[in-house]
């Protein structure tokens, strides 16, 4: 009863405090000059038309570097505390076998979900797609194919290769824009093309496709560590 | 105070609401990922601007005119990144509390008084 | 005329996704509520090619393919677990 | 064209609404399914086929079709998995049923093992 | 041969979406066609269901044919639930029958259960070796060669010639 | 219309969010959680981010319910899953 009342405070004084910050939102009538500054340049600048892509890739590129390191450090964790110990005996529980309608329908589906993945990632700069989408509808398509073949084992010595690769040539594109361009991680290192066609906006497909693998191959990480270890 | 603002500081309350009052520790996960819901609702409504569209440029909306016709980029930016770091950090926390299970069998809170003062 | 004739679908298909609220909140066991959480995805499907036709833009269409596919895999990952096959 | 892609639109909401009463009147999770499987479905498609009719300057008829293939091809599958799932966990079909082939069939081969 | 043959209709198929997602573009296409060939190297060896397509000018016929049976099936199949539903009385007869199918492709299969999970009033529930178990809304028979001769065999004259 | 929209879907987000807490079974929790991310997407949509609506309709619906399930494979207690 005491904590059920104690909780009931920290809620209200919860709300109090968060109160005023969401108050204080006030339909917006025109952007911000930061905001607005990103959307007059961007489109010349960079030459990408999803204009939260070049903001992503390029204007903040270095927090996306930082994501891509926490989301790094969590797929280690994970990996980490579910590794097989030494000595303890696998007892792989008997699980049901999936139905033939759904090994057919996966074995249709699979290749088709892996293109329309990469379909999402090399149009990050054209439709709203990106990297992190991309990757994930790649790693929903290993996940497909791991419901429905329980007992397959997945390559790990491939996923890692994908993911240390991407990883370091993304950071050698970054590293790159240094010498050649502005920044790190400026796109401005390859031409930038004719503006809304799939090879323009200089680096940033590259940029996304190196984070769309390498964020499918971290996902499909955690997803089978998660499935593999014995419990 | 936009709709959406309002929607999300309610789960955000409602999942706070839920972390404190549940026992089990999957409950209180849930209660997290509810709260990250709330507080992404909460940045892309502030970044929303009545009547326009979004920050692509294609056949229907021009170079020129975009400034006038876009909402804020910003908030969807970061958002975007922060909706998959918070699948890994789920990820990260359920693990966490099958190793607590299997430590003590038991997924209740108020079993692991180690860390209790 | 359109116009109406549009709205009126959206209307319906709000009350669609109530119904199957409804069932969720409602159904006596597990499957029960896979099947309201299909039906609410098929739903919210048509919600989205409503939105995306009445701000004009083509490219939310793509939003809408991937809700089909991966919400597919959601609703299989529950009915693996179920019979415990996952 | 803008009316007639609404009326169609319109249809295809209708099936949408019966699909979604359908799961909320049916007895068991079986039935269920039939009603939500199929009428959403055709709800569906007819919605999007409206959309796309009504707004047909807009170049989407290609999305739109690759949208319907892939609601046909895997709403099926997800609502067969489901019912299989469903049956193996031993959900009762409702009183009204006549017959279980499938339970029969299981029962007897356990018979036979023991 | 076999590998081949998968090979060419896997890179086809996955062709033919990529220029449906894009529009016809020079380098869109050069982009997807790389791509696509480097997925249909890795997918190739899995994808064995590719190879049951039967490529002849009767199969598209009978393709052809089957869109449009498979059509009337549908809305028939709605009109179905819709009055079930709407009735107050909810006319149902439910049950889980036995059917017998003479098809042996997988996709063959495949298509045959999502067809019947589609028209009128039944679901497929489980297949075992040649016997669908098809939950049925409303059971007029409870014979397997009464019942597949009701919703089986309808489909089955064309998906025999489409995939063999 | 848009208003009448997010008022319809944010009221079943919260009904969701208070299901997936007080729901007995873990099963249903987690059912009721993807529904709000699956709501929350469509909004995001109307709030014209569809950036961030494409990344929650990956996210929400599909991968998080399945790291959900994996962790509960691994913690007993599945069995009382079924019904309720």
């Amino acid at each position: 009863m005491v904590k059920r009342f104690l909780i009931l405070l920290v809620l209200v004084f919860f709300v109090i405090m968060l109160l005023p910050l969401v108050s204080d939102i006030q339909p917006q009538t025109e952007l911000n000059p930061l905001a607005k500054k990103y959307v007059k340049d961007g489109p010349d600048e960079l030459g990408s038309a999803n204009l939260v892509t070049s903001v992503i890739v390029t204007y903040r590129g270095l927090d996306t570097l930082g994501e891509v390191a926490v989301l790094f450090i969590a797929t280690a964790g994970v990996g980490f505390m579910l590794r097989r110990r030494k000595g303890s005996k696998t007892n792989p529980q008997k699980k049901r076998e999936s139905s033939e309608i759904l090994q057919t329908g996966t074995a249709l589906l699979t290749p088709l979900i892996f293109l329309f993945g990469i379909y999402i990632f090399l149009h990050g700069h054209l439709t709203p797609g990106g990297g992190f989408q991309g990757g994930v509808v790649i790693a929903s398509a290993i996940l497909l194919s791991m419901l429905s073949f329980p007992q397959s084992e997945i390559n790990h010595k491939i996923l890692n290769a994908i993911e240390s690769l991407s990883g370091v040539l993304y950071l050698v594109i970054g590293i790159l824009g240094i010498y050649l361009a502005a920044g790190f991680l400026d796109n401005r290192i390859l031409p930038l093309g004719d503006f809304g066609r799939l090879f323009s906006a200089g680096a940033i497909p590259v940029i996304y496709s190196l984070i769309g693998l390498k964020v499918g191959s971290e996902l499909v990480g955690i997803l089978d560590s998660m499935q593999r270890s014995d419990s | 105070m936009t709709l959406v603002s309002i929607i999300g500081f309610v789960l955000i309350i409602v999942g706070l609401w839920g972390m404190l009052t549940q026992n089990n520790i999957i409950k209180i996960i849930i209660g997290f990922s509810i709260i990250d819901t709330g507080i992404h609702l909460l940045i892309v409504s502030i970044g929303y601007i009545k009547g326009k569209t979004a920050p692509i440029i294609d056949s229907v909306l021009l170079k020129t005119d975009a400034v006038n016709q876009v909402v804020d980029p910003i908030p969807s930016a970061l958002v975007l990144t922060a909706i998959v770091i918070g699948l890994a950090v789920t990820a990260l926390m359920l693990v966490y509390a099958v190793n607590l299970y299997q430590r003590k069998q038991s997924l209740d809170i108020n079993d692991f008084e180690e860390l209790k003062w | 005329m359109a116009d109406i004739l549009y709205n009126t679908s959206a209307v319906l298909a709000l009350i669609a996704i109530i119904l199957a609220a409804w069932r969720l909140l409602k159904g006596p066991n597990v499957a029960d509520r896979v099947v309201a959480l299909d039906v609410m995805t098929i739903i919210s499907i048509s919600l989205i090619v409503y939105v995306a036709s009445i701000a004009q833009r083509v490219i939310y269409l793509d939003v809408a393919m991937v809700y089909a596919l991966i919400s597919f895999i959601g609703v299989v990952a529950i009915a693996r677990y179920l019979e415990r096959g996952l | 064209m803008a009316v007639f892609g609404g009326i169609i639109t319109f249809v295809g909401s209708i099936f949408l609404l019966l699909g979604a009463l359908g799961i909320v009147r049916m007895p068991d999770v079986y039935n269920r399914m039939q009603a939500g499987t199929k009428a959403t479905t055709l709800g569906i498609l007819l919605f999007l086929a409206g959309i796309a009719i009504g707004h047909i300057e807009c170049m989407c008829i290609f999305r739109i079709l690759i949208l319907i293939l892939f609601i046909i091809f895997t709403n099926p599958i997800s609502s067969h998995a489901l019912a299989r799932a469903a049956h193996h966990i031993g959900i009762p079909l409702t009183d009204k049923s006549v017959t279980d082939a499938l339970a029969e069939d299981e029962s007897e081969k356990e018979e036979a093992i023991s | 041969m076999k590998i081949f043959k998968q090979g060419i209709l896997l890179l086809l198929f996955l062709l033919l979406f990529w220029v449906l997602l894009t529009s016809i573009d020079s380098q869109e296409l050069i982009a997807g066609g790389v791509i696509v060939i480097l997925l249909t190297l890795v997918f190739s060896r899995k994808a064995a269901v590719f190879g049951d397509f039967q490529i002849t000018f009767k199969s598209l016929i009978y393709s052809i044919a089957y869109i449009f049976v498979f059509l009337a099936a549908l809305v028939r199949s709605n009109l179905d639930v819709a009055f079930r539903v709407l009735s107050p009385k909810l006319p149902i007869n439910p049950g889980i029958v036995k059917v017998k199918t003479s098809l042996n492709s997988k996709t063959g299969r495949l298509v045959l259960a999502n067809s019947i999970t589609l028209t009128p009033g039944t679901l497929t529930v489980e297949t075992k070796g040649d016997h669908f178990y098809i939950h049925w809304i409303d059971v007029s028979t409870q014979d397997v060669d009464l019942a597949s001769q009701e919703i089986v065999s309808k489909f089955e004259k064309y998906l025999e010639v489409m995939f063999g | 219309m848009i208003n009448g929209i997010i008022i319809v879907l944010g009221i079943i987000m919260i009904a969701s969010a208070f299901m997936a807490i007080y729901m007995r079974s873990l099963l249903s929790s987690i059912i009721a959680a993807g529904v709000i991310s699956l709501l929350a997407s469509i909004i995001y949509l109307l709030l014209a981010a569809p950036d961030v609506a494409m990344t929650e309709a990956a996210i929400g619906s599909g991968l998080t319910t399945v790291v959900f399930l994996y962790a509960f494979n691994k913690v007993k207690g599945r069995g009382e899953d079924n019904h309720g």
